[in-house]
Protein backbone atom coordinates (compact mmCIF):
# COMPACT_ATOMS: atom_id res chain seq x y z
CA UNK A 1 0.00 0.00 0.00
CA UNK A 2 1.57 3.50 -0.97
CA UNK A 3 -0.09 7.06 -0.72
CA UNK A 4 2.09 10.00 -2.18
CA UNK A 5 1.05 13.55 -1.87
CA UNK A 6 3.18 15.86 -4.17
CA UNK A 7 3.61 18.64 -5.85
CA UNK A 8 5.68 17.08 -8.47
CA UNK A 9 4.45 16.18 -12.00
CA UNK A 10 4.21 12.18 -11.88
CA UNK A 11 3.87 9.68 -14.87
CA UNK A 12 0.51 7.46 -14.41
CA UNK A 13 2.19 4.76 -17.38
CA UNK A 14 5.69 4.28 -15.38
CA UNK A 15 3.71 4.36 -11.94
CA UNK A 16 1.36 1.85 -13.44
CA UNK A 17 4.56 -0.29 -15.11
CA UNK A 18 5.78 -0.43 -11.75
CA UNK A 19 2.45 -1.41 -8.95
CA UNK A 20 2.26 -5.25 -8.79
CA UNK A 21 4.99 -5.46 -10.69
CA UNK A 22 6.09 -8.93 -10.61
CA UNK A 23 3.19 -10.49 -8.79
CA UNK A 24 1.88 -13.71 -10.17
CA UNK A 25 -1.54 -13.86 -7.54
CA UNK A 26 -2.82 -10.73 -8.82
CA UNK A 27 -5.76 -11.15 -12.13
CA UNK A 28 -6.38 -8.05 -12.24
CA UNK A 29 -5.36 -4.45 -12.20
CA UNK A 30 -7.64 -1.23 -12.05
CA UNK A 31 -6.15 2.13 -12.40
CA UNK A 32 -7.66 5.67 -12.48
CA UNK A 33 -6.88 8.87 -13.54
CA UNK A 34 -7.83 12.69 -12.92
CA UNK A 35 -6.48 15.15 -15.43
CA UNK A 36 -7.34 18.88 -15.37
CA UNK A 37 -9.66 19.36 -18.21
CA UNK A 38 -10.17 22.73 -20.10
CA UNK A 39 -13.87 22.17 -21.30
CA UNK A 40 -14.22 25.90 -22.17
CA UNK A 41 -10.46 26.18 -23.39
CA UNK A 42 -9.97 29.29 -21.13
CA UNK A 43 -8.38 27.64 -18.60
CA UNK A 44 -4.60 28.88 -17.37
CA UNK A 45 -4.34 26.57 -14.94
CA UNK A 46 -5.60 24.82 -12.28
CA UNK A 47 -4.74 25.24 -8.33
CA UNK A 48 -4.97 22.86 -5.73
CA UNK A 49 -4.80 23.71 -1.90
CA UNK A 50 -4.50 21.27 0.38
CA UNK A 51 -4.32 20.58 4.32
CA UNK A 52 -0.96 19.03 5.18
CA UNK A 53 -1.02 16.44 7.26
CA UNK A 54 -4.87 15.93 7.49
CA UNK A 55 -4.66 14.88 4.03
CA UNK A 56 -1.97 12.33 4.37
CA UNK A 57 -4.18 10.88 7.48
CA UNK A 58 -7.47 11.20 5.56
CA UNK A 59 -6.19 9.62 2.29
CA UNK A 60 -5.01 6.65 4.90
CA UNK A 61 -8.11 5.97 6.68
CA UNK A 62 -9.57 5.88 2.84
CA UNK A 63 -6.92 3.38 1.70
CA UNK A 64 -7.40 1.18 5.18
CA UNK A 65 -11.58 1.12 4.53
CA UNK A 66 -10.90 -0.12 1.10
CA UNK A 67 -8.24 -2.86 2.64
CA UNK A 68 -10.43 -4.12 5.07
CA UNK A 69 -13.45 -4.11 2.65
CA UNK A 70 -11.86 -5.99 -0.55
CA UNK A 71 -9.33 -9.00 -1.00
CA UNK A 72 -6.74 -6.34 -2.24
CA UNK A 73 -3.15 -7.27 -3.05
CA UNK A 74 -1.81 -3.42 -3.34
CA UNK A 75 -3.22 -0.03 -3.20
CA UNK A 76 -1.62 3.21 -4.98
CA UNK A 77 -2.99 6.75 -4.68
CA UNK A 78 -0.73 9.81 -5.65
CA UNK A 79 -2.48 13.07 -5.40
CA UNK A 80 -0.86 16.48 -6.62
CA UNK A 81 -0.87 19.89 -5.11
CA UNK A 82 -0.21 23.19 -6.35
CA UNK A 83 -0.89 24.47 -10.25
CA UNK A 84 -1.45 21.90 -12.54
CA UNK A 85 -1.36 22.70 -16.53
CA UNK A 86 -4.76 21.75 -18.78
CA UNK A 87 -4.03 18.27 -19.94
CA UNK A 88 -1.66 17.24 -16.69
CA UNK A 89 -2.35 14.35 -14.26
CA UNK A 90 -3.47 15.84 -11.01
CA UNK A 91 -4.13 12.03 -9.14
CA UNK A 92 -4.19 8.18 -9.39
CA UNK A 93 -5.42 5.16 -7.90
CA UNK A 94 -4.47 1.84 -8.72
CA UNK A 95 -6.18 -1.67 -7.12
CA UNK A 96 -4.53 -4.86 -7.72
CA UNK A 97 -6.77 -7.80 -6.37
CA UNK A 98 -7.52 -11.56 -7.05
CA UNK A 99 -10.85 -10.75 -9.60
CA UNK A 100 -11.88 -7.70 -11.67
CA UNK A 101 -15.01 -7.42 -9.25
CA UNK A 102 -12.90 -6.41 -6.44
CA UNK A 103 -10.42 -4.34 -8.41
CA UNK A 104 -13.27 -2.16 -10.07
CA UNK A 105 -14.79 -1.69 -6.94
CA UNK A 106 -12.14 -0.72 -5.05
CA UNK A 107 -10.81 1.57 -7.29
CA UNK A 108 -14.22 3.16 -7.56
CA UNK A 109 -14.74 3.90 -3.82
CA UNK A 110 -11.59 5.38 -3.52
CA UNK A 111 -12.18 7.71 -6.07
CA UNK A 112 -15.69 8.53 -4.55
CA UNK A 113 -14.12 9.10 -1.02
CA UNK A 114 -11.16 10.75 -2.31
CA UNK A 115 -13.59 13.41 -3.92
CA UNK A 116 -15.73 14.60 -0.81
CA UNK A 117 -13.10 13.34 1.57
CA UNK A 118 -9.67 13.96 1.69
CA UNK A 119 -8.82 17.61 2.16
CA UNK A 120 -8.14 19.35 -1.42
CA UNK A 121 -10.00 22.50 -2.47
CA UNK A 122 -9.26 23.14 -6.50
CA UNK A 123 -9.51 26.25 -8.39
CA UNK A 124 -9.80 27.42 -11.63
CA UNK A 125 -7.24 30.27 -12.85
CA UNK A 126 -8.62 31.44 -16.57
CA UNK A 127 -7.52 34.53 -18.30
CA UNK A 128 -10.77 36.27 -16.70
CA UNK A 129 -9.99 35.77 -13.32
CA UNK A 130 -10.02 32.46 -10.89
CA UNK A 131 -12.75 30.67 -8.87
CA UNK A 132 -13.26 27.91 -7.00
CA UNK A 133 -14.83 24.67 -7.93
CA UNK A 134 -17.58 24.09 -6.12
CA UNK A 135 -18.20 20.49 -4.69
CA UNK A 136 -21.03 18.56 -6.44
CA UNK A 137 -24.25 17.36 -4.78
CA UNK A 138 -23.59 14.16 -6.56
CA UNK A 139 -20.09 13.14 -5.29
CA UNK A 140 -22.04 13.74 -1.73
CA UNK A 141 -24.71 11.60 -2.73
CA UNK A 142 -22.29 8.99 -4.38
CA UNK A 143 -20.93 8.12 -1.06
CA UNK A 144 -24.01 6.54 -0.07
CA UNK A 145 -23.30 3.45 -2.66
CA UNK A 146 -21.16 1.90 -0.18
CA UNK B 1 -5.49 26.64 20.10
CA UNK B 2 -4.56 26.47 16.31
CA UNK B 3 -7.41 27.61 14.06
CA UNK B 4 -6.64 26.76 10.06
CA UNK B 5 -9.03 28.54 7.31
CA UNK B 6 -8.74 26.66 3.55
CA UNK B 7 -10.07 27.61 -0.28
CA UNK B 8 -12.29 30.30 -0.01
CA UNK B 9 -12.66 30.90 3.59
CA UNK B 10 -8.95 31.44 4.17
CA UNK B 11 -9.41 34.06 1.38
CA UNK B 12 -12.62 36.06 3.26
CA UNK B 13 -10.73 35.60 6.45
CA UNK B 14 -7.58 36.62 4.96
CA UNK B 15 -4.89 34.56 6.47
CA UNK B 16 -3.97 31.01 6.48
CA UNK B 17 -4.13 30.36 9.77
CA UNK B 18 -3.31 31.93 13.47
CA UNK B 19 -3.47 30.58 17.31
CA UNK B 20 -6.53 31.87 19.27
CA UNK B 21 -7.37 31.90 22.68
CA UNK B 22 -10.95 31.25 23.79
CA UNK B 23 -13.33 30.55 26.55
CA UNK B 24 -15.80 28.56 24.19
CA UNK B 25 -16.66 25.07 24.42
CA UNK B 26 -17.57 23.78 21.29
CA UNK B 27 -16.77 24.22 17.23
CA UNK B 28 -19.55 26.88 17.44
CA UNK B 29 -19.07 28.66 20.81
CA UNK B 30 -15.53 29.28 18.17
CA UNK B 31 -17.22 30.50 15.23
CA UNK B 32 -19.19 32.65 17.55
CA UNK B 33 -16.79 34.40 18.89
CA UNK B 34 -14.68 34.61 15.65
CA UNK B 35 -17.88 36.43 14.12
CA UNK B 36 -18.29 38.49 16.98
CA UNK B 37 -14.62 40.38 15.80
CA UNK B 38 -14.77 41.55 12.39
CA UNK B 39 -16.68 41.76 9.15
CA UNK B 40 -14.36 39.64 7.74
CA UNK B 41 -15.25 36.63 9.86
CA UNK B 42 -18.70 37.08 9.76
CA UNK B 43 -18.70 36.71 6.02
CA UNK B 44 -16.59 33.72 5.88
CA UNK B 45 -19.11 32.14 8.40
CA UNK B 46 -22.26 33.82 7.21
CA UNK B 47 -23.59 30.53 5.61
CA UNK B 48 -22.33 27.85 7.98
CA UNK B 49 -24.32 25.42 6.01
CA UNK B 50 -21.53 25.73 3.01
CA UNK B 51 -18.28 24.84 5.97
CA UNK B 52 -17.21 21.69 7.47
CA UNK B 53 -14.81 21.46 9.66
CA UNK B 54 -12.09 19.20 11.27
CA UNK B 55 -11.29 18.93 14.71
CA UNK B 56 -7.49 17.82 15.23
CA UNK B 57 -7.27 16.81 11.66
CA UNK B 58 -10.47 14.60 11.78
CA UNK B 59 -13.85 15.68 10.20
CA UNK B 60 -16.47 16.47 13.09
CA UNK B 61 -19.71 18.21 13.47
CA UNK B 62 -20.05 21.62 14.46
CA UNK B 63 -21.58 20.85 18.48
CA UNK B 64 -17.67 19.36 18.82
CA UNK B 65 -16.31 19.77 22.44
CA UNK B 66 -13.03 21.84 22.35
CA UNK B 67 -11.65 20.55 25.34
CA UNK B 68 -7.95 19.09 24.73
CA UNK B 69 -8.32 20.04 20.91
CA UNK B 70 -4.94 21.70 19.38
CA UNK B 71 -6.07 22.27 16.07
CA UNK B 72 -9.68 23.12 14.39
CA UNK B 73 -9.80 24.23 10.57
CA UNK B 74 -12.67 25.28 8.48
CA UNK B 75 -13.19 24.94 4.97
CA UNK B 76 -15.86 24.83 1.59
CA UNK B 77 -16.78 21.12 1.11
CA UNK B 78 -13.72 19.10 -0.44
CA UNK B 79 -12.77 18.53 -3.96
CA UNK B 80 -10.55 16.39 -4.11
CA UNK B 81 -9.78 13.30 -7.01
CA UNK C 1 -11.30 3.97 -31.12
CA UNK C 2 -8.66 1.24 -30.80
CA UNK C 3 -8.79 -2.47 -31.03
CA UNK C 4 -6.02 -4.91 -31.37
CA UNK C 5 -6.08 -8.82 -31.27
CA UNK C 6 -2.36 -9.75 -30.61
CA UNK C 7 -0.28 -12.41 -30.27
CA UNK C 8 2.61 -10.14 -29.19
CA UNK C 9 2.84 -9.00 -25.69
CA UNK C 10 2.17 -5.33 -24.77
CA UNK C 11 3.39 -2.96 -21.91
CA UNK C 12 0.59 -1.54 -20.17
CA UNK C 13 2.57 1.54 -18.86
CA UNK C 14 3.51 2.49 -22.02
CA UNK C 15 -0.19 1.93 -23.22
CA UNK C 16 -1.79 4.14 -21.25
CA UNK C 17 0.86 6.84 -21.28
CA UNK C 18 0.24 7.27 -24.99
CA UNK C 19 -4.03 6.44 -24.43
CA UNK C 20 -5.56 10.22 -24.78
CA UNK C 21 -2.36 11.81 -24.75
CA UNK C 22 -2.34 15.41 -24.87
CA UNK C 23 -6.04 15.82 -24.86
CA UNK C 24 -7.43 18.96 -22.17
CA UNK C 25 -10.93 17.87 -22.74
CA UNK C 26 -10.83 14.51 -20.49
CA UNK C 27 -11.55 14.39 -16.68
CA UNK C 28 -10.83 10.84 -16.65
CA UNK C 29 -9.03 7.86 -17.34
CA UNK C 30 -9.87 4.31 -15.94
CA UNK C 31 -7.96 1.39 -17.00
CA UNK C 32 -8.08 -2.38 -16.67
CA UNK C 33 -5.43 -4.91 -16.65
CA UNK C 34 -5.98 -8.60 -16.72
CA UNK C 35 -2.91 -10.94 -15.30
CA UNK C 36 -2.21 -14.81 -15.76
CA UNK C 37 -2.64 -15.92 -12.43
CA UNK C 38 -0.87 -18.54 -10.66
CA UNK C 39 -2.54 -18.75 -7.27
CA UNK C 40 -1.33 -22.21 -6.29
CA UNK C 41 1.96 -22.08 -7.87
CA UNK C 42 1.79 -24.73 -10.33
CA UNK C 43 0.54 -22.62 -13.40
CA UNK C 44 3.68 -23.24 -16.18
CA UNK C 45 1.92 -21.24 -18.76
CA UNK C 46 -1.70 -20.24 -19.91
CA UNK C 47 -2.86 -20.92 -23.47
CA UNK C 48 -5.14 -18.49 -24.89
CA UNK C 49 -7.53 -19.21 -28.02
CA UNK C 50 -9.45 -17.31 -29.78
CA UNK C 51 -11.80 -17.24 -33.10
CA UNK C 52 -9.74 -14.98 -35.22
CA UNK C 53 -12.43 -12.80 -37.66
CA UNK C 54 -15.35 -13.33 -34.93
CA UNK C 55 -13.05 -11.87 -32.16
CA UNK C 56 -12.02 -8.49 -33.64
CA UNK C 57 -15.89 -8.14 -34.70
CA UNK C 58 -17.04 -9.14 -31.34
CA UNK C 59 -15.15 -6.85 -29.79
CA UNK C 60 -15.76 -3.64 -31.95
CA UNK C 61 -19.69 -4.47 -31.25
CA UNK C 62 -18.96 -4.32 -27.58
CA UNK C 63 -16.70 -1.08 -28.22
CA UNK C 64 -19.53 0.22 -30.28
CA UNK C 65 -22.12 -0.39 -27.77
CA UNK C 66 -19.99 1.47 -24.83
CA UNK C 67 -19.46 4.10 -26.83
CA UNK C 68 -23.65 4.27 -27.15
CA UNK C 69 -24.47 4.40 -24.06
CA UNK C 70 -21.19 6.55 -22.59
CA UNK C 71 -19.75 10.33 -23.83
CA UNK C 72 -16.63 8.84 -23.83
CA UNK C 73 -13.59 10.24 -25.64
CA UNK C 74 -11.58 7.29 -26.43
CA UNK C 75 -11.56 3.32 -25.94
CA UNK C 76 -8.63 1.41 -26.32
CA UNK C 77 -8.87 -2.61 -26.09
CA UNK C 78 -5.89 -5.00 -26.16
CA UNK C 79 -6.25 -9.00 -26.16
CA UNK C 80 -3.46 -11.25 -26.27
CA UNK C 81 -3.85 -14.88 -27.64
CA UNK C 82 -0.89 -18.05 -27.40
CA UNK C 83 0.81 -19.18 -24.51
CA UNK C 84 1.32 -16.07 -21.70
CA UNK C 85 3.69 -16.80 -19.08
CA UNK C 86 2.66 -16.36 -15.06
CA UNK C 87 1.87 -12.66 -14.35
CA UNK C 88 2.11 -11.51 -17.73
CA UNK C 89 -0.48 -8.88 -18.87
CA UNK C 90 -3.47 -10.94 -21.13
CA UNK C 91 -5.62 -7.94 -21.66
CA UNK C 92 -6.38 -4.15 -21.13
CA UNK C 93 -9.35 -1.91 -21.56
CA UNK C 94 -8.88 2.12 -20.99
CA UNK C 95 -11.73 4.53 -21.43
CA UNK C 96 -11.24 8.45 -21.44
CA UNK C 97 -14.15 10.42 -20.37
CA UNK C 98 -14.95 13.87 -19.53
CA UNK C 99 -16.06 12.57 -15.95
CA UNK C 100 -14.85 9.71 -13.45
CA UNK C 101 -18.36 7.62 -13.26
CA UNK C 102 -18.77 7.20 -17.15
CA UNK C 103 -15.18 6.33 -17.38
CA UNK C 104 -15.61 3.75 -14.91
CA UNK C 105 -18.70 2.22 -16.27
CA UNK C 106 -17.67 2.04 -19.62
CA UNK C 107 -14.69 0.00 -18.33
CA UNK C 108 -16.88 -2.38 -16.37
CA UNK C 109 -18.94 -2.81 -19.32
CA UNK C 110 -16.64 -3.77 -21.34
CA UNK C 111 -14.70 -6.28 -18.94
CA UNK C 112 -18.07 -8.17 -18.55
CA UNK C 113 -18.84 -8.15 -22.06
CA UNK C 114 -15.40 -9.13 -23.08
CA UNK C 115 -14.94 -11.78 -20.92
CA UNK C 116 -18.63 -13.74 -21.54
CA UNK C 117 -19.28 -12.82 -25.30
CA UNK C 118 -15.46 -12.19 -26.84
CA UNK C 119 -14.63 -15.44 -28.64
CA UNK C 120 -11.45 -16.88 -26.33
CA UNK C 121 -10.82 -19.75 -24.47
CA UNK C 122 -8.27 -20.09 -21.75
CA UNK C 123 -6.75 -23.28 -20.61
CA UNK C 124 -3.88 -23.39 -17.63
CA UNK C 125 -1.13 -25.63 -18.42
CA UNK C 126 0.61 -27.02 -15.12
CA UNK C 127 2.91 -29.69 -14.18
CA UNK C 128 0.56 -31.77 -14.10
CA UNK C 129 -1.59 -31.48 -17.61
CA UNK C 130 -4.00 -28.75 -18.53
CA UNK C 131 -7.19 -28.17 -18.16
CA UNK C 132 -9.44 -25.34 -19.72
CA UNK C 133 -10.48 -22.73 -17.78
CA UNK C 134 -14.47 -23.07 -17.08
CA UNK C 135 -16.99 -20.14 -17.31
CA UNK C 136 -18.66 -18.86 -14.32
CA UNK C 137 -22.22 -18.45 -13.30
CA UNK C 138 -21.27 -15.17 -12.27
CA UNK C 139 -19.76 -14.04 -15.21
CA UNK C 140 -23.15 -14.28 -16.85
CA UNK C 141 -25.03 -12.59 -14.43
CA UNK C 142 -22.86 -10.12 -14.58
CA UNK C 143 -24.18 -8.98 -18.18
CA UNK C 144 -27.71 -8.04 -16.33
CA UNK C 145 -26.56 -5.27 -14.39
CA UNK C 146 -26.12 -3.34 -17.96
CA UNK D 1 -20.21 -24.71 -45.21
CA UNK D 2 -17.46 -24.67 -43.11
CA UNK D 3 -17.67 -25.41 -39.47
CA UNK D 4 -15.27 -24.53 -37.18
CA UNK D 5 -14.28 -25.87 -33.34
CA UNK D 6 -12.59 -24.37 -30.64
CA UNK D 7 -11.30 -25.02 -27.32
CA UNK D 8 -12.49 -28.50 -25.24
CA UNK D 9 -14.40 -29.55 -28.62
CA UNK D 10 -11.88 -28.82 -31.15
CA UNK D 11 -10.06 -31.40 -28.86
CA UNK D 12 -12.62 -34.07 -28.74
CA UNK D 13 -13.59 -33.76 -32.56
CA UNK D 14 -10.03 -33.55 -33.01
CA UNK D 15 -9.76 -30.79 -35.65
CA UNK D 16 -10.59 -27.32 -35.90
CA UNK D 17 -11.90 -27.07 -38.96
CA UNK D 18 -13.86 -29.10 -42.00
CA UNK D 19 -16.34 -28.75 -45.06
CA UNK D 20 -19.83 -30.06 -44.16
CA UNK D 21 -22.34 -31.16 -46.81
CA UNK D 22 -25.11 -31.17 -45.39
CA UNK D 23 -29.02 -31.22 -46.20
CA UNK D 24 -29.88 -29.85 -42.58
CA UNK D 25 -31.85 -26.79 -42.56
CA UNK D 26 -31.05 -25.29 -38.24
CA UNK D 27 -28.13 -25.43 -36.72
CA UNK D 28 -29.96 -28.41 -34.81
CA UNK D 29 -30.18 -30.03 -37.63
CA UNK D 30 -26.28 -30.03 -38.39
CA UNK D 31 -25.40 -31.15 -34.88
CA UNK D 32 -27.31 -34.11 -35.00
CA UNK D 33 -26.13 -35.14 -38.66
CA UNK D 34 -22.43 -34.45 -36.98
CA UNK D 35 -23.23 -37.18 -33.82
CA UNK D 36 -24.42 -40.00 -36.59
CA UNK D 37 -21.30 -39.68 -38.14
CA UNK D 38 -18.96 -40.70 -35.35
CA UNK D 39 -18.54 -41.54 -31.57
CA UNK D 40 -16.19 -38.04 -31.02
CA UNK D 41 -18.97 -35.84 -32.98
CA UNK D 42 -21.37 -37.38 -29.93
CA UNK D 43 -18.72 -37.24 -27.03
CA UNK D 44 -18.60 -33.38 -28.59
CA UNK D 45 -22.00 -32.41 -28.71
CA UNK D 46 -23.24 -35.09 -25.85
CA UNK D 47 -24.21 -31.94 -23.77
CA UNK D 48 -25.54 -29.12 -26.22
CA UNK D 49 -26.56 -26.71 -22.82
CA UNK D 50 -22.51 -26.57 -22.33
CA UNK D 51 -22.02 -25.66 -25.52
CA UNK D 52 -22.44 -21.95 -27.80
CA UNK D 53 -22.93 -21.27 -31.59
CA UNK D 54 -21.93 -18.73 -33.98
CA UNK D 55 -23.64 -18.67 -37.12
CA UNK D 56 -21.23 -16.14 -39.84
CA UNK D 57 -19.25 -15.07 -36.87
CA UNK D 58 -22.50 -13.94 -34.74
CA UNK D 59 -24.02 -15.66 -31.74
CA UNK D 60 -26.85 -17.37 -32.52
CA UNK D 61 -28.98 -20.07 -30.97
CA UNK D 62 -29.15 -23.72 -32.22
CA UNK D 63 -32.78 -23.29 -33.63
CA UNK D 64 -30.65 -20.58 -36.01
CA UNK D 65 -31.64 -21.60 -39.65
CA UNK D 66 -28.56 -22.35 -42.05
CA UNK D 67 -29.91 -20.89 -45.01
CA UNK D 68 -27.16 -18.88 -46.96
CA UNK D 69 -25.18 -19.30 -44.13
CA UNK D 70 -21.17 -20.24 -44.72
CA UNK D 71 -19.57 -20.58 -41.48
CA UNK D 72 -21.09 -22.14 -37.93
CA UNK D 73 -18.67 -22.58 -35.13
CA UNK D 74 -19.01 -24.51 -31.80
CA UNK D 75 -17.03 -23.66 -28.91
CA UNK D 76 -17.88 -23.81 -25.09
CA UNK D 77 -18.71 -20.72 -23.26
CA UNK D 78 -16.32 -17.80 -23.41
CA UNK D 79 -13.48 -17.05 -20.82
CA UNK D 80 -11.88 -13.92 -22.46
CA UNK D 81 -10.86 -10.65 -20.04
Amino acid sequence: MQVRVQSDAFDTGAELAEFAQGRHDIGAVVSFTGVVRDTVGDLHHMLIEHYPGMTERAIGGIVDQAVARWALADVLVIHRYGALAPGAPIMMVATAAGHRAEAFAAADFLMDYLKSRAPFWKKEVTRDGASWVAAKDADEQALKRW
Amino acid sequence: MNVMYFAWVRERIGLPQEVVETDATTVAGLVAALVAREDRYAAAFADISALRVAVDQELADFDAPLAGVREVAFFPPMTGG
